[in-house]
């Protein structure tokens, strides 16, 4: 905008309050709405399932059963079925396990810091984004055992008595990740339930049939007197410290993974603070993807609106501006320490073989940073899916580039290796994605995906007031 | 049953509400007798009611330890019951056992915290309870519980504070 | 846990059981038993039982004990007492159970029923078989009208075919083997005659050298016998003398060999015995070395100029000093000829050059130089399968042409896929009325054969064979049978002893013996009470039984003959300039074909085992590939893994660059042992056979196989074949990043 | 009672404090792959095929890597068998969620099939590339299948498997020499690859007892380990090639 033009000053300023404006007056029409009216505008679209629903829905189970099919094929006839070898023991699985691990971290980012800062523009968008978590880490859970040479007996794993008279290794970053993994997943599906809790006895209120049989059961028999509303506030703010530990300890442990091997370029110490920058970074510009769609495919363009993508847009950013920050103070000492085997790696993925999946990550990931920094684009909605999608797209061959780039080079060059993921791999992963998508599909029509009574709540706590020729919103959070 | 009545009250505005039981206060209620319901979370006093005290996190407290018990017998304790001969290595390492406690804390005091949330709210009960459908649609529900002599008494404060609605309320399965 | 122990330990009793009622049925199956890291003692799957015998995959003839449990032979190892091979195997021998187990055998005598190349074969029975045979040889009109191609046959096959056809009045066994050929046999028998007035092989004492100069014998792959010989090797680097033996390999591609010597020198093809004489000129002329004087050799090198050779290997002069000094001055120098060079038209001349470097420095019969064997002291021993020059081949096929052969019978030859494509073996086969294989597979030459009458294969057959070249002392390797033969297949010596007994008359006479086993019985026992035998008996059953469990028979101490160099030449040396066919503007580049360590002559190629150990210089495997200097696939614009056509003056084929920076520009080398058309599921329809490459020379008629001899231009196709090798082709081959 | 005599017999075996180990001799290494094929008979290795080997799927206990060095004409080229390293700080045991692979008290680095679940992490982490990984179920078409040892069992598809020194070769010696009351001797165990080296360029035994060959060979002048510098501790001794012992 035009601030550095101080000559044009008086001629700009009703312009610019016309715009800032705008975005008061879409909370405006949210504010004059009724309850009931909101309601209405949340659950209307949960209903309605037109064809091109139906559709969504039967590609994407076409795609899952593929996959299974796919998983069914490489159970049966070998791992090798996939394009992973030796020594790229570990391939696109791994890969697309850290990116949906990472994905799932930006719900818990949202929900739980914002909470606990009181960021008021959470609150159309929490309940998206602890789905997403709930979700990705759904999917992520299956790469465990999608990559396990015998799934059939993952069990193994488990520490219970058994007459293997056998324990397992607690020593491992294996079992770290499985039990972290576990946590988090129950802890974010859980903290997704109990913020829906309200929503299902508000569904509950205005459904019949079977959705009414199914928000009943849910809703617990919430009736929202004084006490469960306290009750539940204080279960939240409990849950929002605690679960944040278990996201930063979740990536760290997936990045232990690779850094607690030998290896060289993995066994370092800045790549589970890396692991969890760019986790966030993939998992903001992911939700950011998400809310896009949903609001234009489930009419929310009152609650989720240009102030909200403006926040995110720019949280995205700032997470992005980090990753940069960890990669390259990671990236700066190999380079200085010019250690013959980490310069090959380094020389290999910046000049070699993997150079186009480098250049690849590097601009999808350095990009969309820059063009962040514009509150145009950052509001444009087109834009902005556009720049997110690029930015998992960069993320993702991150995190190939991670798995097999290290992988494929080590320090024989008599063993180095060639990757190239077959028809199997692609299937498997498409079908996480699509199963994703479809899990995500499904549970916004059948829950609320806006939380109604926080946005209730939080029109309930703000006013409008007038400051000189502005009106600003106040916020009252006394808890 | 029969010595009490019910009687509950809509209202769409908070200030109301809370004048409603501040008046109702001055007939004699106690907090038991009224139950307020609404769509909305209102901030905890803002309605003049005390706050109660909460259990939660002394059992998220408690269910951490748990947890970390656990955490600290399945890193460090098992691998001694389950003996294996591994050369002469250690089975126990400081900085694994360190990630399985705190993994293992963090578990179970997210559990805990849910088991005891809905612990507290004792939940779930599907039992037949007063309620109104409209309590989601912002009304402000104010059940009232009283001696049947009272029940113009509730009424007329009721009504002096722009009750929207008044009736004896059912028990409906919820 | 007492519940656990039981189960599990009638679990083995159960499978014990089985295995002890069903006798032959396979005792491991896919079942992924306990491991044996840590078993409970009383859990043993079974007592091993060794037996000794001979390994047949090459023609050295190493021991072999054979590992046997309940009744199926499971690992081969070296035979820690045969003085061969020491208890030491390479890879083709401890390959020897998937021959044995192959599951492309033949399951017992077949006709081809669908006609000739139908490959559609209808069993019959033995005797029917042998009844057909002796009806046809009877009907015979002219014995004459028989011939018999025999590759490598253990002596006792060889012994007892020679007779046989002696007795029938047919003309005597063609010999061939591509594996011996290539090791120069032939060459070398004549070579041995030349110069010690008999033809045995010399012996290089090779563990005692202190300076060992090779021109082009890969001894440490498969040349002669590879593993004494690489025995030898360690014991030159590190072995108890304490210094460590220089080891120098001249030939144009660095072959494994050439790896594990100290210098490699790149000479051109057909250059070994210039340079040679060149090196035995400089040694005369400046009288280096401690060995005396050497007057009496100057007039050998009289016509010899450095000068020239230096000019025609393109070494400088004083390279060739320097390696003429090198020679001379160690204490027990030793120049062997072999491999590469007998490939070449100058090849005769070429050995003696080289044998003529050891003789001028008193090598003949001193420690770390040559030896000529002792031959075994019994009259059975003394006459070993030979073998035959290219000459007697190419008059076979010349009489097949004619249709002067009516019956043709072959074992253990694949001839149509050994012999290169020139000699049109398969075409003169056609003009055969009845071709009769003994091979125990399906190979290129046995689906051209009417009658497949199969044989053990080595490890379920009985024989003998008198080791050559021999080591330190005499020795006949014993061949037995390990395990019941697999299938219902029949030794050829029980067939020639049965169809000699039905043919009667002097054939019959001549063969007495109702059963190789009786046959063998007596040959050995004309070792019987012999006074260097390693073991003794009181009776000739007796001494047969230690045979059998020995694995032959040896002596019990060292015995090598000094050799008498009877022919040492009498005039001045010369080698003369190898020929090559197809000029070199057409055909730039020198073709060099070379056995393959693990496949050899391809013999190896049914054997998966082989065909997926790497080679150990390119470490490709299954396929067939061409070796290409780097400077040469620059200016080709090829790269590895690009298909190219090699072309010569005779044929072509298709094969997978691989850039190898060890050859010389101007020769490009491809591995023999791939491009089968038959032979079982591991071998047939892979690669390229060179064979069909080479081109013949004036020189092959004369009985030398010139297969170093052809020129072969190089062209780009356009399509990749990713070879499977084991080394990633972005290490560069680099030791460390470092 | 079998309980109590094997009881004893593992006591023993961990007070006899060994160190199987390894030394190589690189001077008289041919690279003739005899200890490759002798690998796969004794071990039950699988044949994986030229369209698997392509893809990086061939499964070798042991391999000869070949160097190159220079240019032509000064081109030399050198081997260097390798093989699982025995590592005693393997960085492949601690990674195992389920102990298939850990370390037994004689120094070995083992793999326990049955226990093996396929994670794969073991391969990842070694240095040395050598655990192989059987990417299908092992095919031996019949009668093949009767080529197998019995001592050793057939790994089934997902599992990872390499070198055990030919654990069944030590174990029977040390049995036998139980059986009889006497001490193993220096060289009486071989695997499988030592047995059959023609040049004989493998050496085993234990490296803890300073009498034996493999023990003495180790402290030669010529001896360096493998990526030494990681800190794996390798129970495989190489010796340089081109120089003397003395």
């Amino acid at each position: 905008m035009s601030d550095h033009e101080p000559m044009a000053g008086d001629s700009v300023l009703p312009e610019r309050q016309s715009e800032l404006s705008q975005e008061y007056r879409e909370r405006l029409l949210l504010a004059q709405r009724t309850d009931a009216e909101i309601n209405a505008a949340v659950l209307q679209p949960m209903m309605e399932t037109g064809p091109k629903f139906w559709i969504t829905v039967a590609i994407l189970v076409a795609i899952i059963l593929w996959g299974l099919y796919a998983w069914g094929y490489m159970i049966y006839w070998g791992m090798g079925t996939a394009g992973i070898n030796n020594p790229v023991y570990w391939g696109l699985f791994i890969a697309t396990f850290i990116f949906w691990v990472g994905i799932s971290h930006a719900g818990t980012m949202i929900s739980a810091v914002l909470r606990i800062f009181k960021a008021d523009w959470r609150r159309p968008i929490t309940r998206g984004a602890e789905a997403m978590t709930a979700f990705a880490l759904l999917m992520a859970g299956l790469y465990p055992f999608i990559h396990l040479g015998r799934v059939w007996k993952f069990y193994w794993m488990l520490p219970y008595p058994n007459n293997r008279f056998m324990w397992p290794n607690f020593q491992s970053p294996l079992m770290w990740d499985m039990v972290a993994i576990f946590t988090y997943l129950i802890g974010s599906s859980l903290y997704l339930y109990l913020a829906l809790i309200p929503d299902l006895a508000m569904a509950r209120d205005h459904s019949v049939g079977w959705r009414y049989k199914l928000y009943r059961t849910f809703a617990l028999g919430w009736r929202g007197t004084e006490g469960e509303w306290h009750k539940l506030h204080r279960a939240l703010n409990i849950f929002s410290v605690i679960i944040i530990p278990v996201f930063l300890s979740v990536h760290s442990i997936v990045a232990w993974d690779f850094a607690v091997t030998i290896q060289p370029r993995w066994h370092s110490s800045i790549l589970a603070p890396y692991f969890i920058m760019g986790a966030v970074y993939s998992g903001l510009a992911a939700l950011a993807t998400i809310l896009v769609i949903v609001r234009k495919s489930m009419r929310l363009q009152e609650f989720l609106r240009r102030e909200h993508f403006d926040a995110l847009g720019k949280l995205v950013m700032v997470a992005g501006l980090g990753w940069i920050y960890f990669w390259f103070a990671g990236f700066i000492v190999e380079w200085y320490g010019n250690d013959p085997v980490i310069r090959e790696l380094i020389h290999d993925e910046i000049t070699g073989k993997l150079a186009p999946l480098f250049w690849l990550q590097m601009t999808a990931n350095v990009l969309p940073v820059i063009f962040l920094t514009f509150h145009k684009i950052r509001t444009n909605l087109k834009w902005l899916l556009g720049l997110t999608l690029l930015i998992n797209v960069g993320m993702y061959t991150e995190r190939v580039l991670i798995v097999v780039g290290n992988l494929q080079r080590n320090y024989l060059p008599f063993d180095w290796g060639t990757y190239k993921p077959t028809w199997v791999e692609i299937s498997i992963v498409a079908m996480t994605f699509a199963g994703f998508i479809l899990l995500y599909t499904l549970f916004s029509r059948i829950v609320p995906y806006v939380p109604v009574w926080e946005i209730k709540e939080g029109r309930l706590r703000y006013s409008l007031r007038r400051i000189g020729r502005l009106l600003v919103p106040t916020a009252a959070e006394i808890d | 049953m029969e010595d009490t009545m019910n009687l509950m009250g809509l209202f769409h505005d908070g200030n109301e509400t809370a004048q409603v039981i501040d008046s109702l206060y001055e007939l004699g209620m106690v907090d038991r007798q009224i139950i307020v319901m609404t769509g909305v979370p209102y901030p905890e006093r803002s309605l003049g009611r005390h706050v109660e005290w909460l259990r939660l996190p002394n059992i998220v407290l408690a269910g951490a330890l748990v947890g970390f018990i656990l955490g600290l017998f399945l890193a460090v304790i098992t691998p001694h019951l389950y003996r294996l001969d591994i050369g002469g290595h250690p089975t126990v390492g400081f900085p694994p056992a360190a990630v399985i406690t705190f993994v293992f804390t963090m578990m179970a005091a997210i559990v805990s915290t849910f088991v005891g949330v809905l612990w507290e709210m004792n939940f779930p009960e599907f039992s037949p309870k007063y309620y109104d459908n409209r309590v989601t649609d912002g009304y402000l529900a104010v059940l009232v519980e009283h001696d049947p002599s009272e029940e113009s008494l509730v009424r007329k404060i009721f009504e002096a504070h722009g009750c929207d609605f008044i009736q004896r309320p059912e028990r409906r399965p919820l | 846990m007492v519940g656990k122990e039981i189960s599990r330990r009638t679990f083995f009793k159960v499978a014990a059981g089985a295995a002890a009622a069903s006798g032959l049925s396979p005792q491991v199956r896919r079942i992924a038993l306990e491991p044996f890291v840590r078993p409970p003692e009383e859990e043993l799957p079974g007592r091993a039982t060794w037996f000794a015998s001979t390994c047949r995959q090459c023609p050295a003839g190493c021991g072999i004990i054979v590992r046997v449990i309940n009744g199926r032979a499971r690992k081969i190892e070296g035979n820690p007492n045969h003085p061969l091979n020491r208890g030491k195997l390479c890879a083709r021998g401890q390959s020897g159970l998937q021959v044995l187990y192959n599951p492309d055998r033949l399951h017992n005598a077949v006709r081809q029923s669908g006609g000739r190349g139908s490959r559609i074969f209808s069993p019959i029975p033995w005797d029917e078989a042998l009844n057909e045979l002796s009806a046809t040889l009877q009907s015979l009109r002219d014995p004459q009208a028989l011939a018999v191609l025999a590759g490598q046959p253990s002596d006792h096959l060889y012994t007892i075919l020679a007779s046989f056809l002696e007795g029938v009045g047919a003309p005597p066994a063609v010999i061939f083997d591509l594996h011996s050929a290539l090791d120069g046999r032939a060459d070398y028998a004549s070579m041995s005659s030349r110069w010690f007035g008999e033809r045995q092989l010399p012996i290089y004492d090779l563990a005692h050298a202190q300076v060992v100069f090779s021109f082009g014998a890969n001894l440490l792959e498969t040349w002669m016998s590879p593993v004494a010989q690489s025995a030898a090797y360690g014991q030159m680097r590190q072995g108890s003398l304490g210094g460590r033996g220089v080891f120098v390999q001249f030939e144009p591609r660095l072959s494994a060999t050439g790896a594990s010597a100290d210098e490699w020198i790149p000479i051109p093809p057909g250059s070994e015995g210039i340079i040679a004489l060149a090196l035995g000129r400089i040694i005369v002329e400046e009288n280096l070395g401690r060995a005396g004087k050497h007057n009496g050799h100057a007039h050998l090198y009289r016509n010899v100029s450095v000068a020239d050779a230096a000019q025609a290997s393109g070494f400088s002069v004083e390279e060739l000093r320097r390696l003429a000094h090198l020679f001379a001055e160690a204490d027990r120098p030793l120049a062997i000829p072999g491999g590469q060079l007998t490939g070449h038209t100058n090849s005769a001349q070429a050995m003696d050059a080289v044998m003529a470097l050891n003789v001028i420095m008193r090598r003949l019969g001193r420690s770390g130089g040559v030896f000529m064997p002792q031959p075994v002291p019994a009259e059975r021993f003394t006459s070993p399968a030979p073998t035959s020059n290219l000459d007697e081949v190419l008059d076979l096929v010349e009489r097949m042409r004619s249709g002067d052969v009516e019956i043709f019978m072959f074992h253990g030859a694949n001839p149509i896929y050994e012999l290169p494509a020139w000699v049109g073996f398969k075409e003169a086969l056609e003009e055969v009325p009845l071709v009769i294989s003994f091979n125990p597979f399906v190979d290129e030459t046995a689906v051209q054969a009417d009658l497949i009458l199969p044989d053990h294969t080595y490890l379920e057959g009985w024989g003998y064979q008198v080791v050559s070249p021999s080591i330190d002392r005499p020795v006949v390797s014993g061949q037995q049978p390990v395990t019941q033969p697999l299938h219902d297949t029949r030794s050829t010596v029980d067939i020639l002893l049965s169809l000699a007994n039905r043919l009667g008359g002097t054939v019959a006479r001549d063969l007495p013996w109702n059963d190789e086993v009786g046959f063998l019985e007596e040959s050995s026992a004309q070792l019987h009470d012999n006074s260097i035998s390693i073991y003794d008996a009181r009776t000739p059953a007796g001494f047969w039984s230690l045979w059998r469990q020995h694995g032959g028979w040896w002596s019990k101490r060292e015995i090598k003959r000094e050799p008498e160099a009877v022919g040492m030449p009498k005039e001045a040396m010369t080698v003369p300039a190898a020929t090559f066919q197809g000029d070199e503007a057409t055909y730039p580049f020198h073709l060099m074909p070379y056995s393959s360590l693990t496949l050899s002559d391809g013999r190896g190629a049914n054997q998966p085992w082989l065909q997926e150990t790497p080679d150990p210089m390119t470490t490709a495997r299954w396929n067939t590939w061409i070796e290409i200097n780097p400077e040469s696939a620059r200016s080709l614009a090829v790269r590895d893994n690009d298909m190219v056509n090699v072309t010569s003056a005779f044929g072509s084929l298709q094969a997978a660059v691989v850039v190898y920076p060890g050859i010389r520009p101007d020769t490009v080398a491809i591995p023999i042992g791939q491009g089968h058309s038959d032979y079982g599921r591991f071998a047939a329809m892979r690669g390229a056979n060179v064979m069909d490459l080479l081109t013949p020379s004036p020189e092959d008629q004369n009985g030398k196989f010139t297969f170093g001899a052809t020129r072969v231009r190089i062209e780009k196709i356009g399509q990749m074949k990713p070879l499977a090798r084991l080394e990633d082709l972005d290490g560069e081959g680099r030791e460390s990043i470092r | 009672m079998a309980k109590a005599v094997r009881a004893s017999a593992e006591q023993k075996l961990e007070e006899n404090n060994r160190r199987w180990g390894m030394v190589i001799d690189l001077d008289r290494c041919t690279g003739c792959q005899a200890c490759v094929v002798a690998c796969h008979a004794e071990n039950n290795v699988p044949v994986v095929g030229e369209h698997e080997a392509t893809r990086g799927h061939s499964m070798h206990w042991i391999r000869i890597e070949r160097y190159w060095e220079g240019e032509y004409p000064n081109v030399k080229a050198r081997f260097m068998p390798v093989l699982c390293q025995h590592c005693g700080e393997a960085p492949c045991e601690p990674v195992c969620p389920v102990f298939a692979t850990y370390h037994t008290p004689e120094g070995l680095n083992a793999q326990v099939y049955n226990r093996c679940i396929g994670t794969r992490f073991c391969g990842a982490a070694c240095p040395y590339k050598v655990r192989a990984f059987n990417w299908f179920r092992p095919d031996f078409p019949e009668p093949l299948d009767q080529q197998l040892n019995p001592d050793v069992s057939v790994r089934q598809r997902g599992i990872i498997e390499k070198c055990s020194f030919c654990v069944q070769r030590i174990r029977r010696v040390e049995l036998d020499a139980a059986a009889s009351g006497r001490e193993v001797e220096d060289g009486e165990v071989q695997p499988a690859c030592v047995q059959s080296c023609p040049p004989s360029a493998l050496i085993f035994g234990d490296l803890n007892d300073p009498e034996s060959e493999a023990s003495q060979f180790s402290r030669s002048r010529r001896a360096f380990r493998l990526l030494d510098f990681l800190g794996t501790d390798p129970a495989v001794v190489y010796l340089k090639g081109g120089e003397t012992n003395v």
